[in-house]
């Protein structure tokens, strides 16, 4: 049969340009976060919150969707999500250096709370899963508009135990709503085990009981991933419901930049992270197929650093909003 | 123009603004073919469908945490909780998110909604079903606190809150719901959120109230006029923004103040409006700025006599007001 | 096999006199129940909530737990279940009637907000499911001490979809204490049915999510519910961690004193419920093994009889508490 | 005498409590081998174990309902909410539960137990690592809220709090735990809940404040001795209940009273204060009672300039009592 020759990505619609260009996400991803932590340790931010490991399944989800068009309510570590939403790099750097330009808050939030209004990227706060239920009212409201869209909302797998995400997926699962829920599971919440945190180990196991399909998958596999959230989409779109998709990831950093992991994870444990850093995974086999070669490698990796320096210089260069504005858009302002 | 008791007032104006704006929509428990559990839905489901007046599952949180989402996609839900007592499960998603999200996007993303709740006792509810929670939310900038005192106020400022760009708590005391009639024109109006009303207007004292206690005072005021002494009854209206001026204007007028509510003394409602008054016009008062307020418990007694302690009452009203205008 | 010929009761190792005594339990939850709805009739008392349909699921999960060892934190329909805990019918008429010397309150809360210290039967509040993790934290607080304790906790269908539901099973999961959760279900919550209300149509098929086992049961079946809490119970007992049963209940009245069902139900519904009356049910059983006749029957009718009509009268005659009481228990008092 | 932080004056405190009563257990998120995203409980896991020092799932309510049943049981568990922020998932379980169980059971059923949780601002944190939510929970009786703002008030009012057998939320201002420290006594000592302290003595205008804004005050008042004025500064320490007798008394002897926190103005901690002065001394007064709060706005922002701009300081703290003390 000819699909067994076919290669993986072909064998689900995409072709190897495409392909290049999720992982030229992934690897932008990668490369805004590594700088952030740099300004972080050179004391230029604050503060930073980390997707390394988790690029594969930020940009396999978000490419089955349709950018402005369906809307997002990611989490913290969504950086990767909202690159393929249509967030610039210096928009991202903006939030980060919490300039008064920063399209998501005007500096008022930290950084990592993403909101970009003409991409239909929801403001988020830092109380964990309440997005959750923004999703489904998003759903819903677009449901009686009879508009043709499908809501992203994603959490990690410790937040997936609080109530809002029962209350989320079972308001969800009574109206066959368009979401899809991701829940990013790198087995850690801060220092909180999976064992101590997720009764029975399975996030997905809990979709079966809000009628919905519980689909694990491999989050640091791309394709696995980008498969996944494909058929999800689909079955949201046609009206078959939501689903619960959970991609089980790693976390190659601390926490956070306020984290040192090295308090509750072994060295073995950190080291043997790197054996499932998506990045090389998926470097991996677009040299096995002949995607990417050294050439179009270095000339790829240039075009980002001059892409993340670009970002970075301009967000530095803009001005923190006046200290009056603090005062502003309490309520509507006539 | 109709006469109509508080629940119609708000009914009709759901009805109302329904037909209006095709963006408006009911969410809530037991609000579709029941009508809702004191019929502040009754017959909308027959009018407007299933979609738009929803029953939702029996999840608060999610009542309000949907309407958010909701109002940010551009519908206007209207969201009720059953009873005031049962809107502590949804606090996160009032104070964390929906009162939070002009503020923290900058101004570019906003939840115009609405959540409605009956409140207070006399009614025989026992502790979870008399609460007056007002005070809860007063402390939120970003929130709207609103209570109506008469079903034409309730229907202004119920239009106004669908109508607002912001989220608005409208809180409805369950004592008012039948028990008041008042005249309420069909024709379009809104009372702007924000602004008192003096219900009653006299020179010896000024008592400053909301809710069903507004009735309380009116009544004891007429008999207070009987013994020589004209009370100016303010009825706040508004709790989040209060109206500073008028509270200024009308303590100043007699410089006596009683304030009135039915929700405990300490740290309530009272608190800020005699602060107002101690920090604005202090040198005006001929008399301590006083407080009648229900007892600081928990929450209020189910059993009849201890229910009757509890509340406020005319009488009580009427003891407070004498002395204060005596002083 | 011998087993086969064994009548299903003593299958379950119960004799004909234990299975007569839990009858005469569901008998006395209704007789009480029917004597509160006259009274409220009456305007003796402003409200009843009422366990009709689901005795046999209150009596037979109460039967597997042991008196003023396991603990309690029931819902407001769990008339039966306080009955078996040990609560007389006197102190339920105390509370009925809000008179002062009701035990549960002392007259501060509505009636079936059960409590009895003695009896291990913790104090219930309105606002629904919040009981589920107490009785989780009664498990994990008794784990500490090393005491042999199960704790039964319970609430509707439509409650099961609260936030603290999902929170309570979580943890109860990941520490494998012993609790037993029971949904009774009878398809309503107050006027919505159940298919606006849970997800998927299955409570009982939350359980796996939580990695404990989710037992559904026919909760007019009181030999089939006994036997699922037995098993629950004993699983809790041995440290195999909690479970999760859901009871197939009817709701033969309206919700409450302050509900009208016919709104709301049809006719034909409401007068199908008979067909799925537990006592009818229970009742036919009993005289087909020849464990209950007509004048055994009549004496125990009388029995109960006598005891309601003494609950009656003693509760009425009790006095209220005195007004200034409203002042009473807010702090420790010295 | 050692000297402490704040920050180590609370975990001291838990490892002598526990020590104390094996019943005292301590749980919430990344509270064991971490020790606290604030090292609030560094070293007692390994003290103690992963049952009394146990890192709980990422709930909130859970943490707060979990924690009540134990207390039924007869254990004491001390809850760490990781961020006052983050404590209004639990709010329902502390409002509906905690709070009214003793008062609804009639005194048969009780819940000892303590909720800390680190709040305030000033610490780059943003809307939600900066709140002060004290306001949300001195309006119900059946709690006690207390706010220390020294290593040895921390200590003695933390073991007053765990024995005491009425839920306690105890909240430690994120801005203290390492700036500031003092003197703590190894040996056992309690401070009884709901006295406030007088951290100053002055005669010519009196401050009451609490938590990070004690250490502004003091800052400030030791300047505007400089020029001539003595501020009497008092420590309220206990916002639930609050110490009337201490408050009276402070606001009589220099009869200008300023009322100053973090946390927003409208309906806040102050509205209460300067009511109960308004209430019961208002003829010792020489000037109106002010207040010097955050703005009212939904939190604090994060960007620095609109971060110091919210936050109050030692210099807005001088101004506004040089402006009372000239009046
Ligand atoms: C309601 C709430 N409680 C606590 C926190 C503090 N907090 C921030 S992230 C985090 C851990 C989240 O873990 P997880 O959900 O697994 O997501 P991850 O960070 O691992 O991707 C915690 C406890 C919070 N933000 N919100
Ligand atoms: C948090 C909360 N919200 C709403 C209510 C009002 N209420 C009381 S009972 C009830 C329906 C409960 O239905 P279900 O859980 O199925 O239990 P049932 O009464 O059917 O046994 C509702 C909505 C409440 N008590 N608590
Ligand atoms: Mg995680
Ligand atoms: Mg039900």
């Amino acid at each position: 049969m000819e699909a067994t020759t076919k290669a993986r990505h072909e064998a689900l619609g995409l072709t190897g340009e495409q392909l290049l260009e999720m992982y030229t996400y992934m690897l932008l991803t990668r490369r805004i976060d590594e700088r952030l932590w740099l300004l972080q340790r050179g004391g230029k931010i604050p503060f930073v919150i980390s997707p390394q490991g988790a690029e594969a399944a930020q940009i396999g989800a978000a490419f089955a969707f349709r950018k402005q068009q369906d809307w997002f309510t990611p989490y913290y570590r969504d950086l990767g999500v909202n690159l393929v939403a249509g967030v610039s790099p210096r928009e991202i750097m903006l939030g980060a250096f919490a300039r008064g330009t920063d399209p998501a808050s005007g500096g008022k939030q930290m950084p990592s709370h993403w909101g970009n209004r003409p991409l239909n990227v929801v403001s988020g706060s830092s109380p964990v899963t309440t997005q959750l239920l923004h999703a489904v009212g998003i759903a819903q409201a677009a449901r009686m508009r009879g508009d043709d869209i499908v809501a992203y909302t994603c959490c990690g797998e410790g937040s997936s135990n609080q109530g809002d995400f029962h209350e989320a997926l079972n308001w969800a699962g009574v109206h066959k709503l368009p979401v899809v829920f991701m829940v990013q599971n790198n087995e850690y919440a801060i220092s909180v085990p999976l064992d101590k945190q997720v009764a029975g180990g399975s996030v997905a196991a809990r979709g079966k009981g809000y009628g919905m399909p519980g689909i694990e998958v491999d989050g640091t596999d791309l394709l696995a991933v980008y498969e996944a959230f494909k058929t999800a989409h689909d079955r949201a779109r046609s009206g078959q419901g939501p689903s619960l998709i959970e991609a089980k990831c790693v976390r190659i950093t601390s926490h956070s930049s306020d984290d040192d992991q090295r308090r509750y994870r072994s060295p073995e444990e950190i080291a043997a992270l790197q054996a499932r850093d998506p990045i090389i995974k998926t470097r991996a086999y677009l040299y096995e197929h002949g995607i990417l070669d050294e050439a179009k490698e270095k000339e790829l990796e240039a075009r980002l650093m001059a892409a993340v320096d670009d970002a970075t210089e301009y967000a530095e260069s803009q001005a923190y909003a006046a200290p009056e504005q603090a005062l502003r858009h309490v309520y509507k302002e006539d | 123009m109709a006469v109509l008791n508080l629940v119609e007032a708000v009914r009709e104006t759901l009805r109302a603004e329904m037909r209006r704006d095709r963006d408006v929509w009911v969410v809530g428990e037991d609000v579709g073919k029941k009508g809702g559990v004191f019929g502040a839905t009754l017959g909308l489901f027959d009018e407007f469908g299933a979609e738009r007046v929803q029953d939702s599952p029996l999840t608060e949180s999610a009542i309000v945490g949907v309407g958010i989402g909701a109002a940010l996609y551009g519908t206007k839900p209207v969201c009720e909780i059953q009873f005031a007592d049962f809107i502590f499960p949804a606090f996160n998603q009032i104070i964390s998110e929906a009162a939070k999200m002009r503020y923290r996007s900058n101004g570019t993303w906003t939840v115009p909604m609405v959540i409605r709740a009956p409140f207070g006792g006399g009614v025989h509810g026992g502790l979870y079903h008399s609460q007056s929670v007002e005070q809860y939310f007063t402390n939120t900038a970003g929130l709207k606190v609103v209570v109506p005192s008469t079903p034409y106020d309730a229907k202004g400022l119920l239009a106004a809150a669908i109508r607002d760009p912001d989220p608005v708590l409208f809180f409805e005391h369950k004592g008012l719901y039948r028990a008041i009639k008042g005249e309420v024109p069909e024709t379009d109006y809104v009372i702007p959120i924000g602004k008192a009303d003096v219900k009653r207007d006299g020179s010896d004292i000024t008592v400053i109230t909301y809710g069903k206690t507004v009735h309380f005072c009116l009544e004891a005021a007429n008999q207070l006029a009987k013994e020589g002494y004209e009370a100016l009854v303010l009825d706040l209206r508004s709790l989040l923004p209060l109206d500073h001026e008028a509270i200024v204007a009308a303590a100043k007028k007699t410089g006596k103040v009683l304030i009135v509510h039915e929700a405990g003394k300490t740290h309530g409602i009272g608190s800020e409006v005699s602060a107002i008054i101690a920090e604005e016009c202090l040198f005006d008062l001929d008399a301590p700025v006083q407080r009648l307020c229900g007892p600081d418990v928990p929450a209020m007694p189910y059993a009849g006599p201890m229910e009757k302690f509890f509340m406020l009452s005319p009488e009580k009203c009427l003891e407070a007001m004498r002395t204060l205008a005596k002083y």
